[in-house]
């Protein structure tokens, strides 16, 4: 399982709009990599296209090429779902079925596929999976109540939990602890580290701790202006980015860090 | 390969939709040739013109009463059963409501025709005698109530529950996020509603309002019933102008097979597609002006 | 309110006794279904044909649909309908059509619903018939003469107190084979009357209308001062007019009705055994109520197999049977069929053959 | 405000509406009329002093709103009222339900309206035409109706063919019912006429049910497609790239997520479909025909529907000069068919709650 | 301007569910208060409280007395928009209004009062508030353009911006900076700190090091279990609450902090 992840030259456009261009990149197999930089610079641009979600939005395309392995995943003949079952995702904001019960968001990976399964398995995923994502005991009493009447926080650790549910070869996560508090936030710091020795993991943050806590590589990303398109600044280890940067925007960046 | 399939058949389902059309155009325009031209003659498009001319501005008042009557009252008890009515009760409320769209044409004329009609007679008598100076309400006061106005109530309330039905559906799934940024704002429950709920319900609205409109444009039985079909006149309080369902209806039974007559009903049938075509080709640019603005982002 | 079924004539679902209710008449063998449709004027009269059929051949069902007369000729001659009823007879053109599917000689008219049409008025002071002649008549149908005290209608009514009610026309919104026959006497009696016969009220004359004989019926009842014409038979307790003809006025009945039928000129140059016929708006007779309507029912005169043959050939000679006729009176209340006028119809049905 | 402040403007307005309504001439519905106008000027004037113009404008229009609602119903009661008031007498006839027409002619209506004689003959044919018409034309219309509005929903980016479809739906919500009707039996006779001539087994009259089911489908599409479609637009995005994350597939993400979102707001849009075709009358009598037995088979023979059934009750009495026994018949038949559509309503809500997003939390 | 907050023995329900029990506290004018604590502890609900926007949930209710300086704004007769009008609100979730453009999401509040105003003055309102969102750079060019085409973190600053617009008397913040980058983060700090010399701020956040740099005192709210009602467990001076808490759960809360 798990698989590397390399982006050769890669552009993602909204219509005519060139949100990201040029990034090229390798993400290790079995690790963790973080993206940070300034609100707008096309973090959360880049990540969709990484399981190709971009291109469910109406004139979002991307160009150039995005192995998987070594297989391009926008190649042509490559089915986006398959791509999209090995590379799972949580978005910024938490969003919970809401016609399903705890229960079924957590099990909507398999459910919405028609997998079949029985009561003790399904049990057995769902408690595994709750747990993982540290909201078992919250939940565990309500699991048939519909998943919207949880507090923020809840809904994306639901979220979470529905996703680590399907067992991908990726994850990407999109700045997955904004809405948590610190014990939850350490809960999932947890679980990636614990993750990471399954999967290739990619988060998107703007707690330059918490890259530096849970990732072994960096990427910053930086836009010049409104209107222009964002890039990737600089990319390497963690500890270089936060303490010995090569590059100029990216010092300043990290230096503006707080703590 | 599920995708496929689904998709095929989704588009096959909308491709059914235009060739069924297609078929009805062709049915109509078939069989609506003998009323503009005739072997004789030529061309008798003059004396069809004449012909449909009243029906069509018939149609269109009795549709426009209807509007201007169910439209503002229709979103008013839309908005009473998602916004006003106590939590608890909107769900019957909303029931209660819906029971008027579960009365049957026949019904609604039955009741326009021995309830509705003679109970607008001492209005229209009043109407006539404070306000006869305005065309509207010139001419002579109907006896019986069979009128295009009391044909327009009747068609109001017809269309009252699909407006309400269609805007309440709208108006609940108005994201409680944009509701509450207004409150918070200090809106009242008014400037919220106008602040969030209409903008993001806007396109539903105008929707509905068009459904309304297609009902009131093709319903034929109940018009049928409750006028007394004439003349074109601009009085709303005598009897007299047709619409073209009404006309049909009332004609077609007796019009001889192949005759003119048969193909002039079949011609004013093309006519009021024609009309349909027009305000809904006017209701989707009126949405689409707006497009970027939608609420479903 | 569930539970048993209440009708009458239970016994054709089960098949078991039959023509009892009818006195020991003979039945016939023929089964299958008959199909027709058309004029509404009959409606009431072919429901209890069809009912009564059903005691005289068990075996079989007859259905009709009345879709109006236009509509029930474009059935019949769609191959859609076995027959049709209507209120005014088939033009050359359409017999000419009906050959595709009735053979060589088309089909043919059997006048069997015949019925006074009625001017009947609601008009509070007036309990009694009115007397009025066909210039009068005209003019108050025309909208010219606006109030019941009119000298017009004075004149003829010396003896009754007028009150000075407006008069409200109404008339029928629907086009009608009433309304075609009603102005047909108009253009013929009247001289006051300056439109031309047509199943559509002029569209010139601005007035009250409704759907059916029973909706001009009922809204003259709901209006003082209103007049109509309608099927004798459905004006229920409404005052009617007497009509001025030659020397005398003459008040609706069936005697009259049928006679003016009978008497009446036959239409030349479709099937020999046709029985269309112009009616005689304008009788100087005595005694004749020239106001009438026939509906025809209009037969093939060569069915495509045998078992529609034998059906239509046993439907129709129930219809202008003396049995049949009177059951229609008796639900319906229209004139039956003079005797002459059953043996001739009688006749032409007896022409009814199967193609080969 | 104190609290009785609303009843006294109340009571202010009733006296005064009173009033001014007797000097024109006192009736119940002027009163009302003069009341309400009075009511919501006179709280907005008071609210206005005593608060502030916004809250006025709030109270203003909360007033209008909730007047929206009472003049709604009625009308609402007014119907339902003579509709039971002689509607619910007939429906207790016994064998109302049970029977049809069969055997009712005018002696039988005579009888009963002359010497008091139970009145005879039921719906049963009708109510069974109407099911079976009404049902078909659901089972036709739903899908292709619903599947089109998720082509131009989900699949059509707003191509030429989706404005092609979204604008003949528009149009199609204007046949006149009646037209439809034409259509589809002269749709169905072309159709059995080809079919007949390469010699299938097909029937050869077009005047069955299933061509009353087509031509009401025609009525039926636009409706479903113009409400599911609103529908189905205003389920979040969010969900939908939720469900296609997890590596679901498009079309069921479409059937598991996207319509359980919307299906309230489906089966309102079916429920109004069905209602505005369960009561259509012209397009029946012209495409199934009118007969006074029962019909179970939808592809051979005529049927009639209740609203035929109503109209011809209504229109031509079976007994023209004893017409009670008809018009009570017709409006027992009446409440029947409200009864059934309400039912189905009921269903539908049934369906839709149990269905519904669970609208808690925020 | 400005106004304290004075909470007596508050709870806050959701129909029979107490979600929040027995809440005493006392905020000055013109100050910067944090609430922390764990997810789901009522935070939220406390806060919403404050503005009476909790009652906008059917069910919702509250007991107890709140006072904005002397006046009970649960008093009978008060009227919630009143209240609203002088407490304003920033929401978890951005949620600027879709079918407005960015210029008029800004004025959208403003414009409540019915006050006329030149196109010059408004033009004024909007670039101000735009200016201390730090959001004026980006949007300038497209004020005309819908708010919902911005970034998370772009529009939670429009959101920002409107309700600074409206110059309330005190402003609530539930977990303002989730949704953004540091740079953005700190312009809002800055502006809290602008705007604190005016108004009085209540600001919910996870994010401790936020909690001390902007605030003088802070709250700290905790949660028995689940079902169980949230509670306010001390609220002190910030630098007390943080270095040196009385309660021991706010002990171990604080010192499983990050960096
Ligand atoms: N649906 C869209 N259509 C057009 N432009 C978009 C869309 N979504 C985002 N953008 C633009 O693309 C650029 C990158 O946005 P993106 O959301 O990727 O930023 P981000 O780095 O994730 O920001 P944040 O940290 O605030 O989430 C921004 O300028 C934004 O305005
Ligand atoms: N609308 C609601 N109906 C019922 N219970 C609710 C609702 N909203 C929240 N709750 C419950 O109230 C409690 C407090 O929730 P609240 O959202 O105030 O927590 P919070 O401290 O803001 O959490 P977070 O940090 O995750 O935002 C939780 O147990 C939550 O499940
Ligand atoms: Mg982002
Ligand atoms: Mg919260
Ligand atoms: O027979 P008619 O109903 O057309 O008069």
């Amino acid at each position: 399982m798990s698989k590397s992840i390399t982006a050769k030259d890669l552009n993602v456009y909204y219509g005519d709009f060139l949100a990201v261009e040029g990034v090229n990149i390798e993400i290790a197999a079995r690790s963790v990599t973080a993206f940070i930089g300034p609100s707008g610079c096309g973090k959360t641009t880049f990540l969709r296209s990484l399981n190709r979600m971009h291109e469910v939005l109406p004139g979002a395309r991307v160009e150039g090429q995005l192995l998987l392995d070594d297989d391009d995943i926008y190649g042509p003949g490559v089915d986006p779902v398959t791509v999209r079952s090995m590379v799972g995702m949580v978005f910024q904001r938490p969003n919970p079925f809401p016609t399903m019960s705890i229960r079924d968001n957590v099990l909507a990976g398999y459910r919405l596929n028609g997998a079949r399964m029985s009561k003790s398995q399904a049990d057995g995923i769902v408690e595994g999976a709750l747990r993982g994502a540290n909201l078992w005991n919250e939940v565990k009493d309500r699991l048939d109540k519909p998943g919207s009447g949880l507090s923020g926080g809840q809904q994306q650790r639901l979220c979470i939990a529905r996703t680590v549910a399907v067992k991908p070869e990726v994850i990407l996560m999109d700045e997955p602890c904004s809405a948590l508090d610190p014990i939850s936030t350490l809960a999932i710091e947890d679980l990636i580290s614990e993750l990471q020795k399954e999967y290739t993991i990619v988060i998107v943050t703007h707690n330059m701790q918490q890259a530096a806590r849970v990732s072994q590589k960096t990427a910053f990303f930086n836009i010049a202006g409104t209107g222009k398109p964002g890039k990737m600044i600089e990319y390497a280890e963690t500890s270089t980015i936060f303490n010995n940067p090569t590059n100029q925007q990216t010092e300043r960046y990290v230096s503006g860090k707080f703590g | 390969m599920g995708d496929r399939v689904f998709s095929g058949l989704a588009l096959l389902a909308g491709v059914a939709i235009l060739i069924t059309l297609a078929f009805v155009a062709i049915f109509l325009s078939f069989n609506s040739v003998g009323a503009v031209y005739r072997e004789e003659e030529g061309l008798i498009l003059r004396q069809f013109l004449e012909y449909a001319y009243p029906l069509v501005i018939g149609t269109l008042i009795a549709s426009l009463i209807a509007l201007v009557l169910a439209t503002p009252v229709a979103v008013g008890v839309a908005l009473y059963i998602s916004h006003f009515s106590p939590p608890r009760l909107s769900k019957s409320i909303g029931y209660l409501i819906d029971l008027l769209a579960a009365i049957p044409s026949v019904v609604y004329g039955a009741w326009g025709m021995s309830f509705l009609g003679p109970a607008l007679v001492p209005v229209y008598g009043w109407l006539h005698q404070h306000l006869g100076f305005i065309p509207l309400f010139a001419g002579n006061p109907s006896q019986t109530g069979r009128t295009i106005f009391t044909a327009g109530v009747v068609l109001g309330v017809m269309i009252l529950p699909i407006i309400t039905s269609v805007c309440r559906e709208i108006f609940i799934q108005t994201p409680k996020l944009h509701e509450e940024a207004a409150l918070a704002l200090g809106a009242t429950r008014w400037e919220m509603i106008t602040m969030a709920v209409f903008p993001f319900a806007r396109a539903g609205i105008i929707s509905g309002v068009m459904l309304g409109l297609g009902r009131a444009l093709g319903e034929t039985m109940a018009v049928a019933l409750v006028l007394s079909p004439g003349l074109l006149t601009a009085s709303l309080i005598s009897s007299g102008n047709s619409t073209i369902p009404a006309e049909i209806a009332l004609g077609f039974p007796e019009a001889p097979p192949g005759s003119e007559r048969q193909a002039q009903l079949i011609a004013i049938g093309l006519v009021l597609f024609v009309i349909t075509l027009i305000v809904n080709m006017t209701a989707r640019w009126i949405v689409n002006r707006h497009k970027d603005f939608s609420g479903a982002n | 309110a569930c539970g048993e079924a209440n009708n009458p004539g239970a016994e054709n679902g089960d098949g078991n006794g039959n023509g009892e209710a009818n006195g020991g008449a003979e039945t016939s063998e023929v089964q299958g279904t008959l199909v027709g449709g058309g004029a509404s004027s009959q409606e009431a009269a072919m429901t209890a044909w069809t009912n009564g059929f059903t005691s005289v051949a068990p075996e079989a069902q007859v259905n009709y649909a009345s879709v109006g007369s236009g509509a029930g000729r474009d059935g019949f001659l769609g191959g859609e309908y076995d027959w049709a009823g209507s209120d005014s007879a088939m033009d050359d053109d359409e017999w000419e059509q009906s050959k595709e599917i009735c053979g060589p000689d088309g089909a043919f008219h059997i006048p069997a619903y015949i019925s006074p049409i009625a001017v009947a008025f609601n008009v509070e002071g007036i309990d009694d018939t009115l007397n009025l002649d066909g210039d009068t008549i005209g003019s108050i149908f025309a909208g010219e003469i606006t109030t019941w005290d009119d000298e017009a209608i004075a004149e003829h009514n010396e003896d009754v107190d007028l009150p000075d009610t407006p008069i409200t026309v109404v008339h029928r919104a629907d086009d009608s084979g009433t309304t075609d026959n009603f102005t047909e006497y108009l253009e013929a009696a009247a001289s006051t009357w300056e439109w031309e016969a047509s199943d559509a009220w002029p569209a010139d004359i601005s007035a009250e209308s409704a759907q059916q004989n029973s909706g001009v019926v009922d809204l003259t009842s709901q209006t003082n001062g209103a007049i109509t014409y309608a099927d004798a038979s459905q004006i229920g307790g409404l005052n009617s007019v007497a009509v001025w003809v030659g020397n005398d006025y003459v008040e609706h009945n069936a005697e009259a009705a049928s006679q003016a039928v009978a008497s009446s000129t036959p239409v030349e140059g479709q099937a020999s055994n046709n029985m269309a016929v112009e009616l005689d708006r304008d009788t100087e007779e005595e005694g004749a109520y020239p106001i009438v309507l026939a509906a025809y029912n209009i037969f093939c005169n060569e069915y495509p197999d045998q078992e529609t043959a034998d059906l239509a050939v046993a439907f129709a000679e129930y219809l202008v049977s003396e049995d049949g006729q009177q059951t229609a009176e008796s639900a319906a209340g229209n004139a039956p069929m003079s005797e002459d006028l059953r043996n001739t119809a009688m006749d032409a049905i007896s022409e009814i053959t199967v193609a080969e | 405000m104190p609290w009785w402040t609303g009843l006294a403007v109340l009571a202010v307005s009733a006296l005064f509406g009173a009033a001014l309504s007797s000097l024109i001439s006192f009736n119940f519905a002027l009163w009302f009329v003069f009341t309400a106008v009075l009511y919501v000027m006179i709280s907005y004037a008071v609210t206005r002093a005593k608060v502030n113009r916004r809250q006025a404008r709030d109270k203003m229009w909360k007033n209008l709103v909730y007047l929206a609602f009472i003049i709604a119903l009625l009308p609402l009661f007014s119907v339902i009222w003579s509709v039971t008031s002689i509607g619910i007498p007939g429906l207790l006839e016994p064998g109302f339900l049970a029977s049809d027409m069969q055997g009712i002619d005018g002696t039988t209506d005579q009888r009963s309206q002359e010497e008091g004689a139970p009145v005879l003959g039921g719906i049963r044919h009708a109510l069974v035409g109407s099911l079976l018409i009404t049902l078909t034309a659901t089972f036709i219309s739903v899908p292709i109706g619903l599947m089109t509005s998720i082509y131009l929903v989900e699949y059509a980016r707003g191509g030429k063919l989706s404005r092609a479809i979204t604008f003949f739906v528009d149009v199609m919500t204007g046949i006149p019912s009646i037209v439809a009707g034409l259509f589809g039996a002269a749709a169905m006779g072309w159709f059995l006429g080809v079919g007949n001539s390469l010699g299938l087994p097909l029937p050869s009259r077009s005047t069955m049910g299933i061509t009353a089911a087509i031509a009401l489908s025609v009525l039926m599409i636009p409706v479903v497609v113009r409400t599911t479609e609103e529908m189905l637009r205003v389920v979040p995005n969010e969900l939908r790239e939720a469900s296609y994350a997890l590596g679901v597939r498009k079309w069921r993400t479409i059937l598991k997520v996207v319509i359980p979102t919307a299906i309230s707001g489906i089966a309102a849009g079916v429920t109004l479909a069905i209602a505005r075709v369960i009561g259509e009358t012209a397009p029946i009598l012209v495409t199934a025909g009118f007969v006074v037995s029962n019909n179970w088979n939808l592809f051979q023979g005529w049927m009639t529907a209740l609203p035929v059934y109503i109209f011809r009750q209504f229109q031509n009495p079976t007994s023209p000069n004893f017409s009670d026994p008809s018009h009570q018949r017709a409006w027992a038949a009446a409440l029947v068919l409200i009864i059934i559509v309400m039912g189905l309503n009921l269903t539908a809500r049934i369906i839709a709650t149990i269905f519904a997003p669970k609208k808690t939390g925020r």
